[in-house]
């Protein structure tokens, strides 16, 4: 047991780097896709809901990525409480945000795919 | 310059600088207040991100306290008392600014080719006392964060005429616009209906229960937050200035959460300004301290003398007096920054705002 | 080239400047023209953190082996080196950054750093001071547009003027 | 441990779309979204130039923008929907009572 733990901590520290800087790549690169839908939507709604999910999802993968690499624990613990507040505050202000935009009256715009081509941001 | 990471961060610097010439040419071309605003928010991002890009990381978590919390508030706070939009300028007013703008800019473009260049270790900004800051510290006082030590040991006179200048600006805007007190008793007075709105059926979704439960999460945490950024800020970046803003930037937050009146009942206008006063009180009085002990205005090791030889040197390791004295008139700091600007946020949310509605 | 990326970093913030400088001048509206001027404050705080940045080196924070251990005594050779330095501050001060004289790792110059610290928090209390002046000037005359609060103290002049006429020649 | 650069140029990118968003914006809700994923790429940059840099001291900005981004979004939403910093988000409207009194 003492050796199967031993080797898996072998392997860990050989695959921690690569894994942590992948990790890191991909939350990225997921963030980017959601600012990529967030140019190229077409209202507001969808525009939040671009925005808002791939920050969520993305940074929670770029940190986890960047515990992977960090060299202390001391560091860990600072990118989980980075994460729990991002965890908080970040669906906290599109709520505040989607919530204003529909009080103020913003209609989405609905229909099909066709009607959507009116003005700036569309699919075009 | 060879070594990789720094010619990214150099890029990133050039990428940062386009950016923020970018939002700045945005803001001279807006007209609406609020876009302004917001602009504005971004910009202090970037340059935050700039400042870390550049080895500033203390001035990097000032930017971002200030940036993020209360400067954005207290535009807004000025509008909602004035005006929502610019009026449009005259195309032919832009002629003459814009001339004086180029002729300016040429000028000190010309300048530049004098200049030392960009992170020469040996340009005169950097030859001489700073780098002795560097090398005394260990020595000296004896804590990492060598910001931390000249802002408050080498160079503290510098840091109380900072701290009396803030202490005397949220003064002048209490003088200006009230303590917040005066409209919110007319508030009482004006009757409990004072603001009247019609129902609407959008009003079926007007509650903020996830607001005031992420609110009532957070602002003990930003509070404590604020106690390990100031007690942490001579190993790492951080200390008063910066502590006192996120303090204030969580009344900012109680505030505008709960509202004005319980903000009030929490954090009472008397007590902020109160604090900011004893704030300025407390360092100045480290400084006079000293002057009592014989030592010189600011010079800590009077509190906890390590034995200065006859000629005034200074050879004994023993630096606790120094962090004592760090400590105190980071303390003194904290509480005339919080201080100051919780009176300077109540100024501005206290006051009755009578925006006409051809401005909104 | 070499003359270019020297220097790339001043030319954009000059940049930044003239547009603080330009809104400052050109727009009449009172919070847009606070707004130039603290684009312009912050292009002055780039335009100092950017003279302390020296190549190589990172935040001024000591770490790594330049940190002694709490409580212990103070390596001898980093009081010698500290020394050295400020005896040779004359001619080759700039060589105290990099690994010689006492430190083992390089860092950007921390003076500039402490002197934006504090500005920045006076530049937002400031910038209160003067929203609260723009406040008290809406409530006065009704207006933040500089050229309409200059027409109104225009007619008022005016007015006092003929006033005074008046009673002067009922005198 | 270079490979992290990709990440941050990903970042930047994604940076510069939001900026695009914001100075774009058709309505003022567009620039209040777009800033708000402005702050939290802030956020996950300013670690990674501090893992880049092998100096994760930095993480403490990081910290603090990712506590106090949204107080500024916040006093967004309350500029508009009440046009006054002074009352309170309450639970449900309040045809009467004293303004600025939230309860709890």
């Amino acid at each position: 047991m003492a050796d199967f733990l031993a080797s898996v901590g072998d392997v860990f520290a050989l695959v921690r780097q690569p894994l942590g800087v992948g990790l890191c790549i991909a939350g990225a690169l997921l963030c980017l896709i959601g600012s990529v839908g967030v140019i190229r939507f077409p209202d507001f709604y969808t525009r939040l809901h671009a925005a808002s999910i791939t920050d969520t999802a993305g940074a929670s993968v770029l940190l986890v990525g960047m515990a992977f690499v960090s060299p202390t624990g001391w560091v860990v613990l600072k990118l989980v409480f980075i994460w729990l507040f991002l965890f908080m505050t970040g669906p906290t202000s599109s709520h505040a945000v989607a919530n204003a935009a529909y009080l103020a009256g913003l209609a989405p715009k609905t229909g099909r795919r066709g009607d959507l081509t009116d003005d700036e941001g569309g699919w075009s | 310059m060879s070594d990789p990471v720094a010619i990214e961060i150099a890029v990133f610097n050039v990428i940062l600088l386009a950016m923020l010439f970018v939002v700045g040419a945005a803001v001279a071309r807006l007209r609406s207040l609020f876009a302004i605003v917001m602009l504005t928010g971004a910009y202090s991002l970037l340059s935050a991100m700039w400042f870390v890009t550049l080895d500033a990381v203390d001035v990097a978590f000032t930017e971002a306290a200030v940036g993020a919390g209360v400067s954005t508030v207290l535009m807004l706070g000025a509008m909602l008392l004035t005006s929502r939009t610019a009026k449009a300028d005259r195309r032919w007013a832009r002629i003459g600014p814009l001339a004086v703008v180029l002729v300016t800019g040429s000028v000190l473009i010309y300048a530049t080719t004098d200049m030392p260049a960009f992170g020469d270790p040996f340009s005169p900004a950097n030859s001489y006392v700073g780098a002795d800051y560097l090398v005394m510290t260990a020595a000296d006082i004896d804590i990492p964060n060598i910001v931390t030590a000249v802002l408050s040991s080498y160079r503290g006179f510098d840091t109380l005429g900072e701290t009396g200048v803030v202490f005397m600006a949220g003064i002048a805007v209490a003088l200006l616009l009230g303590f917040g007190e005066r409209s919110l008793s007319a508030n009482r007075a004006r009757g409990e209906t004072a603001p009247v709105r019609t129902e609407t059926k959008a009003d079926k979704s007007d509650h903020h229960v996830v607001l005031r439960v992420v609110s009532r999460i957070l602002i003990p945490v930003i509070g404590i937050y604020a106690l390990y950024v100031h007690f942490h800020g001579e190993l790492s970046a951080g200390g008063g200035f910066q502590a006192g803003v996120i303090i204030s930037v969580a009344v900012v937050l109680y505030s505008l959460v709960f509202g004005i009146a319980a903000a009030l009942d929490a954090v009472p206008v008397a007590f902020a300004r109160g604090l900011a006063a004893f704030g300025v009180i407390l360092y100045a009085g480290v400084g006079f301290y000293a002057l009592t002990q014989g030592y010189n205005f600011l010079d800590y090791d009077a509190i906890l003398s390590h034995g200065a030889d006859a000629a005034g040197h200074h050879g004994d390791t023993n630096t606790h007096g120094q962090h004592i004295g760090i400590i105190l008139i980071e303390l003194g700091v904290l509480f005339a920054v919080a201080g100051s600007i919780t009176t300077i946020y109540y100024a501005f949310a206290g006051r009755a705002p009578e925006i006409r509605d051809e401005d909104w | 080239m070499d003359f270019i990326l020297e220097r790339y970093n001043y030319w954009a913030i000059i940049g930044l400047m003239m547009i603080g400088l330009y809104i400052t001048f050109q727009s009449g509206n009172l919070i847009k023209r606070l707004t130039g001027l603290s684009i312009f404050q912050t292009s002055v705080f780039l335009f100092y953190i950017t003279l302390g940045k020296v190549t190589g080196g990172s935040a001024p924070i000591l770490f790594g082996r330049d940190l002694k251990p709490h409580g212990g005594e103070a390596p001898t050779d980093v009081v010698a080196g500290a020394g050295a330095a400020h005896d040779a501050a004359g001619d080759v001060a700039g060589a105290v950054y990099g690994p010689v004289n006492g430190l083992y790792e390089t860092y950007s110059n921390p003076l500039p750093h402490v002197l934006i610290l504090t500005a920045i928090v006076v530049g937002v209390a400031t910038l209160a001071l003067g929203l609260s002046l723009i406040v008290r000037i809406r409530e006065a005359y009704g207006t933040i547009e500089a050229d309409e609060v200059a027409a109104i103290d225009l007619d008022t002049a005016i007015a006092e003027a003929a006033d005074r006429e008046q009673t002067e020649a009922a005198a | 441990m270079n490979l992290l650069v990709v990440a941050v140029v990903a970042l930047v990118v994604s940076l510069t779309l939001l900026l695009v968003r914001t100075l774009m914006g058709p309505t003022l809700y567009d620039r209040v979204l777009a800033l708000n994923a402005f702050g939290t790429k802030t956020v996950l940059i300013l670690a990674l130039i501090g893992f880049l840099v092998g100096r994760p001291d930095f993480l403490d900005i990081a910290i603090l923008y990712a506590l106090i981004n949204f107080v500024s979004t916040i006093a967004i939403l309350k500029f508009f929907r009440y046009r006054s910093f002074q009352v309170g988000l309450s639970r449900k409207v309040r045809s009467g009572g004293e303004p600025g009194r939230g309860e709890g």
